[in-house]
């Protein structure tokens, strides 16, 4: 699969974010790190797409580069209207502040030497406070992630869980009141507890104030359940774009493997054990569909030709070239 | 002279309870080893300075500055004999004058190079040539009173002064006298070799860590005792006598007071070399300088009390004392010295106040810490009297010695001068002739300069009535603050025998050896 | 490829170059004239301002400088000043050894001290000997190297008579008798070293033995002593490894203290007379030497990680 | 039923640290026979992973730890042993797999050397034989070119591969009990099933008796045979795995399970929560210790722990064996509950 | 986790330890305190036995006291002290305390040399109460003032030369290592000039050229201090830039100067801070060793330096003191000074702790 396409952009609709043949190319020693090469993503307004991807296959580079930490190879990022690459340093940091990030390890996304309640502030410090009253506005927004501002505004994230920091950092994000966010794994180093708590937490915002997501995981289940749309990635390219309703319909040979290694309670133990591959390296991924060393579908076709995303079921899209054998 | 401290009399009293006069007495100290001498072995002198190098042009040709290995490789023509204050002919079959203006140097014809060419007069001539045009030390004295030297024959050299020198002498016993072989200067100075008629010939040589002689099987006076002398360098005296002690060396080279009196009193056998202002501070009587105002020298050396330096700095040991002889010395005679008096100083100092002199001072010394003590003893002093002293303590050498010798640039500093037994005349007038390059402090008295020059004809009775008149216009006109007498040692183990002194502090080893 | 190669030593270079100029233009600026210290005192004015044209010292800064380099480059330090005028190369070539020597020695000795020292109590962590070597080192550490070599002189030369006075023996001159003196400087060295090395080693090693690798090894029933030396030792010894490459380079030059205190003839003792006499050819070419010495060591120890940790090696070839 | 390999009687782990004595386990027991295996499921920190080293005697009595309660493999109380006739038991009757497979094996080794030293150890075969069979070890593990493998270093294999790896390790000497430490947790979903199925097979194979540990439900939920619960240091439920898993009885095995994703339930669904953290292990609540979490908590709760007790068998329908610890189980709706 | 090795010594849990074991335990600390402390005084009086010995007794009757005293210390407060660094922090209060407020102390004289001519030269220790307590060195100046002043002097050269350098190396480290890119290199190339000049020998020849006041010696003494701030700056303001609280609060539309001081700096600051402690020990000996070699402040003015150097020449073996004195406080001072460091690196700079 592994392939590219825009046949599932939706230019008719109103859309918070496009990105346009994203490439995120790191230059190491031994050559250079293919992390997202060609990503075609639009976000609608008040959506939530769901990234899914094994780990390296370019989710968290993708995610960074839409908010240009650091800026892509090539690639534009369109956020409303506003083309971000390219622009200014400063205009480039307001903008900027209209999508925000919440990253994987919240303990290490915050400054150990500040306080919650700076911690929370700090856009508005740099962006000014407009009408606000600073008092007021902390309290609100701590209680508007369920934490407690008496017990936690004064306290620095050494004393603070890992769910009350994931806490303080969403809260970070909802305070410059951005049009887009970013979540990159957010609940990867919770515990499953947390982990709900978390994502309901996330979602009621969502709706609250009316945000647009782009969600990154690994986890097929998590993905599922806080998506509309979900993209699934394979070494820096798009395998299959769907409706997260119909998931279990994916047709990608990749979706697939991802689904049928969830672990449940059908485990199907008793066969003879798998040989371990390795996995092809992003610096130099195999040519044609990336998916190809792997795929029980693979033939010479794949090698040659890199797959097209096309639509195989009603918003359901898959790049993949024996995509029509699979399809009814 | 000064030999009645070295035979039997020392010996019924213990080393320790030695008193001054018997520590600093010359000549021999200590019973020396009888029997017949033994050949073979090496001699490790640990000396007081390495060589700056075997070429005798570039070495002050002295004890303290590495002379002694020079002397080893090139033998002197004329050695000083302590016992009986004369100069004796060594290398030289005989240094003969009748008047002290023309002398006539007879060489031995079995004396030759180590190369094998005969030491002969031209050999002679060119040597002491190459020496005078690259001038070696003491090159302005010579240069001043030589009219001329001519080779007579292929054994004789004669010598003509411009006017009678009676320790000419001395000269052919120390730097010119040390007779380089032609070989040793052909190539100039740049490519110089050493070859000598001495009783060694350089074996090896590490700089700043040893350097090897090993015998001349063709020595004139026979072959050496000894295979072989090592000289070391170690950093202080404290380390030579301890050195000394345990046997690591077998002889060693000391100045410091402290150190000396220790070996001394501890018993080593050895040679004693007392001299005059061992230690000294010049003033500069520069036209500008503070100290060209005769009452502020004196003030300065009023204010100054030598006992007292000599316990900070020394420990007490030492002779302090203003007189510029070595009471040893046997031209020494007591004069009415110009003492330690505070009151005098002040008053001599708002004397020269008055006179609009500032009452500032820069002393200069080096920056180690005995350096230190002494400059800081000295500030006390001179500040407790009225004057104000700045302190210039200086981290090199060269610096130290650019300021002295070369810029003229300081009120105070710090050196030595040591008077020596056997001439008292060239190293007075070195440093107090008006007219000498190498005079630190700049005194230009034309009184002295006078008596400097009769005293080079001098001889005997008159040569000691001069040398008092010049001490008592040196205590009257202070060219520097004389702080007492000083010596050299040179200790060595109960094993070791027959080294022999001659002037300069300089050792001849060539009969010299160990059991 | 070229570029890993060729950016590093251009640095080298750089710092090498950087440390040439430092040297020159401090030692121009010190006070007292090289002519002075050629000739020594009681020459006439015209003799030293001979000399100082014949020396160049005359010339424009820059001119003296290119000088001087242009020698460098040529193999050719100059002469020293100050009699022995031997070259300075020579003085440096025969100081070197005594400085290389001792580093080696105390630096062998050091590891020999710290490295069992810093297993016994990183495996003891907290126990008894830990502590107690805890204390100690730091002792150590807080001891000026000049009070350590002035208290074993004191302890084994003057008052057990153990060892022999200071004075330098050269290897060829007996191995036996080389080593006899020196002993004790190294030991100096040593000590100091040793404390280091065994606070440094100690510190990783506890961090290695928290590793999962080491439960893993112990669960396969690996004995402590086979873990310790096995599993433990290569992985903690990075940082050992790093201080002791910039030791060897640092030493040839720091040893001064240790090398003074016992007169040994080495380059410190070297660089300190000479600048006590104002020789400046030899200070600069005795300095540049070290910089060389200490930059190429360090240079090789990057190098070297390769050889512990395969995880680098990798990278660098 | 066959006599149980494992027993593991009241066991209470302590440490000894700076702020206080920490019960890390605190008082589990269980029973395990050859060819079972037995899945330990909790958040962070419960204690799984102390218990599996104590189990095994890694953390045994010291200046640190206090071990109390018994241990026996194979009828041998491993705490009773001197410190080398432990290390003997490692390899050739426990065998271990860590978590991390990037931290649990030596960076600076070769992957041959790791297996040939076992091997050596345990069954002084001489280095060629030992490599021989350290080659087959990895052929059995689903290794490709093991061979070459031999000579690599850690890091030069992937995550899935150098998992493969510890685990060929710890059954170089064919254990006859295996404590697996979240042997998947660091490795991707798909890697994560081969491995998982990797263990179950060579379980099933050598008739091996595993442990488990996970806090992914899910991977104990398809490959325990029994199942324990822990919470805080404590066993709060056991029993077989789909009876537990089906109908939970503890609240906190309920409202874990209740707050997991499901990929069959649609988009946007809301999740059971568990409000508050898991407490600090150093000062634990009294009573119960999910009390402070508990929406059945009741005042009683606070005062009295509730112990582990069996459920009668009448209330368990499917299977026996299941064991509660709680005041306040939760009981049966009938048959609407569960996946 | 080697901690729980069986091989240790197995140890009662301390679960519970009883009355009589904490009176057991406080009775052997007061032995021990008590046992030791008359130790030192015995070895300290026995003027009959040789030197040597006396030393060995003394040190080994003051190791036996502060053995005795930790575990007193740990009976009263129930759980064990580390009494080294408690007294080690009392030390470093009473210098510094003393050091401070030397001018007001009724001390003898400390530098008027010329004072110090009419009065007695090497007065051998008086004790309390006598006019020279600790005795009088060669310029007849009271070794106890000196050494309060050597005090002052030797930690104001020592701090302001670690002020220097941790100011302009740290700054310079920080910028460097959040920029990056050429300046990183320039910086770079610059640290590694200073630090392939042996330290010692950079300092003799600065020595040459500078005055040695005490503003020279402390400029000449942070030029040793900054290569290594710069480099310990740099690599924490590396890790620290690249942590993701540094990209969360570029995410917001921090600016780089933002960054740099408030989310880089603070955490670069302690571990910059503690390495700056364990730099006043290294340079309070640099100075010592300066002083040694006479490169350093010049007499009379004291340090502890060049009060140690007094004792060459063979007055050390005469007057013991006059290096005892200066020696045991320098290595108080330098030891209380590491071992705060240490615990400083420990708490906020983990990586470098190990020295
Ligand atoms: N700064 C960087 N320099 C070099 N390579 C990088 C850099 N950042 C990421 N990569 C590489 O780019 C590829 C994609 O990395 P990325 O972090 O985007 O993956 P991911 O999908 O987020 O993985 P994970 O699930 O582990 O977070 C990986 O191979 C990674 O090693
Ligand atoms: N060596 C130790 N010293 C002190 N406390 C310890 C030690 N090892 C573990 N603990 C504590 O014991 C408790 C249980 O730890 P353990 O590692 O068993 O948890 P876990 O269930 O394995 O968690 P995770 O899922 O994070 O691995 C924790 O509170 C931990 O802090
Ligand atoms: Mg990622
Ligand atoms: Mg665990």
């Amino acid at each position: 699969m592994a392939g590219s396409g825009t046949a599932h952009l939706r230019p008719s609709q109103e859309r918070a974010l496009v990105v346009d043949d994203l490439v995120v190319e790191f230059p190491v020693s031994a050559g250079t790190v293919h992390a997202v090469s060609g990503l075609n993503v639009d976000l609608l307004l008040g959506e939530t797409l769901g990234i899914l991807g094994e780990s390296g296959c370019g989710k968290s580079s993708a995610g960074r580069a839409i908010m240009q930490l650091p800026p892509p190879t090539s690639g534009s990022v369109r956020l409303g209207d506003v083309e971000l690459s390219g622009m200014r340093p400063r205009d480039m940091r307001k903008a900027r502040a209209r999508m925000q990030l919440v990253l994987q390890d919240p303990v290490s996304a915050l400054n150990p030497r500040r306080k919650v309640k700076d911690l929370v502030t700090e856009g508005l410090r740099i962006w000014g406070w407009g009408d606000r009253d600073e008092e007021t506005f902390v309290d609100e927004l701590l209680l508007s992630v369920g934490l407690d501002p008496q017990t936690v505004r004064e306290r620095r994230p050494h004393e603070l869980s890992g769910g009350q920091c994931q806490r303080v950092c969403i809260a970070r994000a909802i305070a410059v009141d951005p049009d887009v966010l970013i979540c990159d794994e957010p609940v990867s180093s919770l515990d499953v507890s947390v982990q709900a708590q978390i994502l309901n937490l996330l979602e009621e915002a969502r709706e609250r104030v009316g945000l647009s997501m782009v969600f990154i995981a690994h986890d097929v289940a998590v993905v599922k359940n806080i998506s509309d749309r979900v993209l699934v990635m394979y070494l820096g390219k798009t395998c299959e774009v769907l409706p997260s309703s119909s998931l279990e319909d994916a047709r990608h040979p990749y979706t697939q493997l991802l689904l049928a290694s969830v672990p449940g309670a059908g485990g199907d133990a008793a066969e003879a054990p798998p040989v371990a591959v390795d996995l092809p390296s992003p610096l130099d991924p195999p040519s044609g569909c990336r998916f190809r060393t792997r795929c029980p579908l693979a033939t010479e076709r794949c090698a040659l030709e890199e797959p097209q995303l096309r639509e195989v079921a009603a918003a359901q899209f898959v790049a993949c070239h024996h995509v029509q054998e699979l399809s009814r | 002279a000064g030999c009645a401290g070295s035979d039997g009399s020392g010996g019924e009293k213990t080393p320790s309870s030695l008193s001054k006069e018997e520590i600093y007495a010359a000549g021999l100290v200590g019973e020396q080893q009888a029997g017949d001498p033994v050949d073979g072995g090496t001699l490790t002198l640990a000396d007081y300075s390495e060589a700056r190098s075997l070429d005798p042009t570039k070495t002050i040709p002295n004890g303290a500055a590495g002379g002694n290995a020079l002397a080893a490789v090139y033998d002197v023509l004329v050695r000083y004999d302590q016992e009986s204050n004369s100069f004796q002919p060594w290398l030289a079959e005989s240094l003969t004058s009748d008047d002290d203006t023309t002398w006539t140097l007879k060489l031995r014809q079995e004396a030759a190079f180590s190369d094998g060419t005969p030491l002969d007069a031209n050999a002679v001539v060119g040597s002491v040539g190459y020496y005078m045009e690259n001038a070696g030390y003491n090159t302005l004295l010579l240069a001043t009173n030589i009219k001329d030297m001519k080779p007579q024959g292929d054994d004789t050299v004669v010598f003509t002064l411009h006017k009678p020198w009676s320790t000419f002498p001395n000269m052919l016993a120390s730097g010119p006298g040390m007779i380089m072989a032609p070989a040793a200067y052909r190539g100039g100075p740049d490519k110089f070799t050493p070859i000598g008629a001495g009783p060694f010939i350089l074996d090896e040589y590490k700089p700043a860590e040893e350097l090897v002689l090993k015998a001349n099987p063709d020595y004139w006076n026979g072959k050496p005792h000894l295979d072989s002398v090592r000289f070391v360098w170690l950093a202080s005296d404290d380390d030579r006598v301890k050195s000394l002690a345990d046997g690591t060396v077998d002889a060693a080279n000391i100045r410091a007071p402290q150190a000396l009196e220790k070996a001394r009193k501890d018993g080593f056998r050895g040679l004693m070399f007392p001299n005059g202002v061992g230690s000294i501070y010049w003033l500069n009587n520069r036209e500008g300088r503070a100290a060209s105002d005769v009452r502020v020298r004196q003030a300065i050396n009023y204010a100054i009390d030598p006992e007292a330096v000599a316990q900070r700095v020394n420990g007490g040991a030492g002779l302090p004392g203003r007189n510029i002889y070595s009471p040893t010395a046997p031209y020494f005679a007591e004069v009415e010295t110009a003492d330690f008096d505070r009151e005098k100083a002040t008053a001599l100092l708002e004397e020269a106040q008055a006179d609009g002199y500032d009452g500032k001072l820069t002393y200069i010394g080096q920056s180690d810490q005995a350096s230190q003590t002494q400059a800081v003893t000295i500030e006390a002093m001179l500040e407790a009297v009225g004057f104000e002293v700045e302190l210039d303590l200086l981290r090199n050498i060269a610096d130290q010695t650019e300021r002295i010798y070369v810029t003229h640039d300081y009120d105070i500093a710090v050196a030595g001068m040591s008077i020596p037994d056997e001439d008292p005349y060239s190293r007075l007038a070195t440093n107090l002739n008006s007219k000498s390059p190498q005079n630190p402090s700049g005194y230009a008295n034309p009184e002295m300069d006078a008596l400097l020059d009769k005293l080079q004809a001098a001889s005997g009775e008159e040569s000691t009535d001069l040398l008092k008149q010049i001490n008592e216009l040196w205590q009257e006109t202070i060219p520097g603050v004389a702080m007492g007498a000083g010596a050299f040692f040179i200790p060595w183990n109960d094993n070791v025998a027959g080294v022999q002194a001659t002037s300069e502090t300089l050792l001849l080893l060539g009969d010299a050896w160990k059991s | 490829m070229a570029r890993r190669i060729l950016v590093p030593l251009l640095e080298l270079l750089a710092v090498l170059f950087l440390v040439s100029v430092g040297v020159f233009l401090l030692l121009a600026l010190v006070p007292g004239d090289p002519a002075v210290a050629v000739l020594g005192e009681g020459r006439t004015p015209q003799e030293y301002e001979q000399l100082r044209e014949q020396l160049g010292l005359n010339d424009p800064m820059l001119v003296r400088y290119g000088d001087w380099l242009g020698g460098v480059l040529t193999g050719d330090l100059g002469t020293s000043l100050v009699p022995p005028q031997t070259s300075v190369l020579d003085r440096i070539v025969s100081a070197l050894p005594v400085s290389l020597e001792l580093a080696v020695l105390g630096l062998a000795l050091a590891l020999l001290i710290a490295v069992p020292l810093a297993m016994w109590s990183a495996y003891y962590q907290g126990g008894r000997v830990d502590r107690a070597v805890s204390v100690a080192t730091f002792a150590l550490l807080s001891m000026p190297s000049f009070l350590i070599g002035l208290l074993l002189i004191a302890v084994l030369v003057n008052a057990l008579g153990l060892f022999p006075r200071n004075e330098w023996v050269r290897p060829g001159d007996g191995i036996a008798q080389n080593l006899a003196h020196a002993f004790l400087p190294a030991l100096t060295i040593a000590l100091m070293e040793a404390a280091m090395f065994t606070r440094i080693l100690r510190a990783d090693l506890v961090t290695t033995l928290r590793e999962d690798f080491i439960l893993a090894a112990r669960a396969r029933g690996m004995s402590p002593i086979r873990i310790m030396l096995s599993d433990a030792l290569r992985p903690s010894s990075f940082s050992l490894v790093t201080v002791l490459g910039l030791s060897i380079g640092r030493l040839v030059g720091s040893t001064v203290i240790v090398e003074y205190l016992f007169s040994l003839p080495g380059m410190g003792k070297l660089v300190i007379d000479a600048a006590n006499q104002g020789n400046y050819p030899v200070v600069q070419g005795a300095v540049l030497v070290i910089a060389v010495i200490y930059v190429a060591s360090n240079a090789l120890i990057d190098r070297s990680y390769g050889l512990l940790d395969p995880r680098t090696r990798r990278a660098h070839v | 039923m066959t006599s149980p390999f494992l027993e593991v009687e009241d066991l209470r782990t302590v440490f000894h640290t700076p702020r206080g004595d920490v019960c890390a386990v605190d008082g589990v027991s269980f029973r395990l026979t050859a060819g079972e295996t037995l899945g330990l499921v909790g958040e962070s920190g419960c204690g799984k992973s102390v218990l599996g080293r104590t189990v095994m005697g890694l953390v045994s009595n010291s200046r640190t730890a206090t071990v109390t309660g018994s241990v026996r493999v194979g009828g041998v109380d491993v705490h009773g042993l001197k410190p080398s006739e432990r290390r003997r038991l490692w390899g050739p009757e426990i065998g271990m797999v860590f978590q991390d497979p990037m931290t649990s094996l030596n960076p600076v080794k070769r992957i041959g050397t790791h297996l040939t030293e076992t091997l050596c150890r345990h069954l002084g075969c001489s280095r060629s034989e030992a490599r021989k069979r350290g080659v087959e070890m990895l052929r059995e593990v689903g290794i490709p070119e093991a061979a070459r493998r031999m000579d690599q270093y850690p890091h030069e294999l992937s995550g899935g591969m150098r998992q493969r790896v510890v685990i060929a390790i710890a059954l170089a000497c064919r254990p006859r009990l295996l404590i697996a430490d979240e042997p998947t947790t660091a490795l991707d979903v798909t890697v994560q099933k081969q491995i998982l199925d990797l263990l179950a097979s060579l379980v099933a194979d050598r008739h091996m008796a595993m442990i488990l540990v996970s806090h992914d439900l899910g991977a104990v939920a398809g490959r325990t045979d029994r199942v324990q619960v822990m919470y805080a240091g404590r066993t709060v439920e056991s029993g077989a795995t789909g009876s537990v898993f089906d109908d939970a009885r503890h609240p906190y095995t309920d409202a874990l399970l209740g707050s997991i994703p499901r990929l069959e339930d649609p988009p946007h669904t809301r999740l059971r929560t568990i409000e508050g953290t898991p407490p600090d292990m150093a000062r634990p609540p009294a009573g119960c210790r999910f009390r402070p979490r508990c929406a059945r908590a009741e005042e009683h709760c606070g005062h009295v722990s509730p112990v582990l007790a069996s459920l009668p068998a009448a209330d368990t329908p499917g299977a026996g064996g299941r064991q509660v610890a709680c005041h306040y189980p939760i009981v049966l709706e009938g048959a609407t509950r569960g996946r | 986790m080697l901690t729980s090795d069986p091989a240790l010594p197995v140890t009662l849990p301390a679960s519970a330890p009883t009355r009589d074991r904490r009176r057991a335990g406080g009775l052997v600390g007061a032995g021990l305190l008590v046992g030791g402390l008359v130790l030192a005084w015995c070895a300290w009086e026995m003027t009959s036995l040789v030197t040597l010995v006396r030393v060995l007794l003394l040190v080994a009757g003051l190791l036996v006291a502060i053995n005795g005293l930790g575990r007193l210390a740990q009976v009263v407060c129930g759980k064990p002290v580390d009494v080294v660094f408690w007294l080690a922090m009392a030390w470093l209060t009473l210098l510094l305390a003393a050091a401070a407020l030397a001018p007001w102390l009724p001390l003898g004289n400390h530098a008027d040399s010329v004072a110090g001519l009419s009065s007695p030269i090497f007065a051998e220790p008086g004790g309390l109460g006598a006019e020279h307590p600790l005795g009088t060195n060669n310029y007849g100046l009271d070794v106890l003032s000196r050494t309060v002043h050597g005090a002052r002097t030797s930690l104001v050269v020592a701090l302001l030369a670690v002020l220097i350098g941790t100011v302009v190396g740290g700054l310079v480290g920080l910028v460097s290592g959040f920029v990056r890119g050429a300046t990183d290199r320039v910086v770079g190339i610059l640290a590694n000039t200073l630090l392939a000049v042996p330290p010692l020998i950079l300092l003799i020849a600065l020595g040459t050229v500078l005055e040695p006041s005490v503003r020279a010696i402390a400029f000449a003494l942070s030029l040793l201090t900054i290569p290594s701030m710069v480099r310990l700056a740099r690599a924490n303001t590396i890790t620290v830039a690249q942590r993701e609280y540094v990209l969360a609060a570029r995410a917001i539309g921090a600016g780089q100067v933002r960054l740099m001081l408030r989310e880089v700096l603070p955490n670069v600051l302690l571990p910059v801070l503690s390495l700056a402690i364990v730099m006043i020990s290294v340079l309070v000996v640099a100075e010592a060793s300066l002083s040694f070699l006479g490169i350093g402040i010049e007499q009379p003015e004291p340090t502890w330096g060049n009060m140690i150097a007094e004792g060459q020449g063979g007055v050390m073996e005469k007057h013991p003191f006059i290096v005892v004195v200066p020696g045991i406080c320098l290595f108080l001072t330098v030891f209380s000074f590491n071992l705060l460091g240490e615990k400083a690196q420990k708490r906020w700079d983990p990586r470098s702790a190990k020295l």
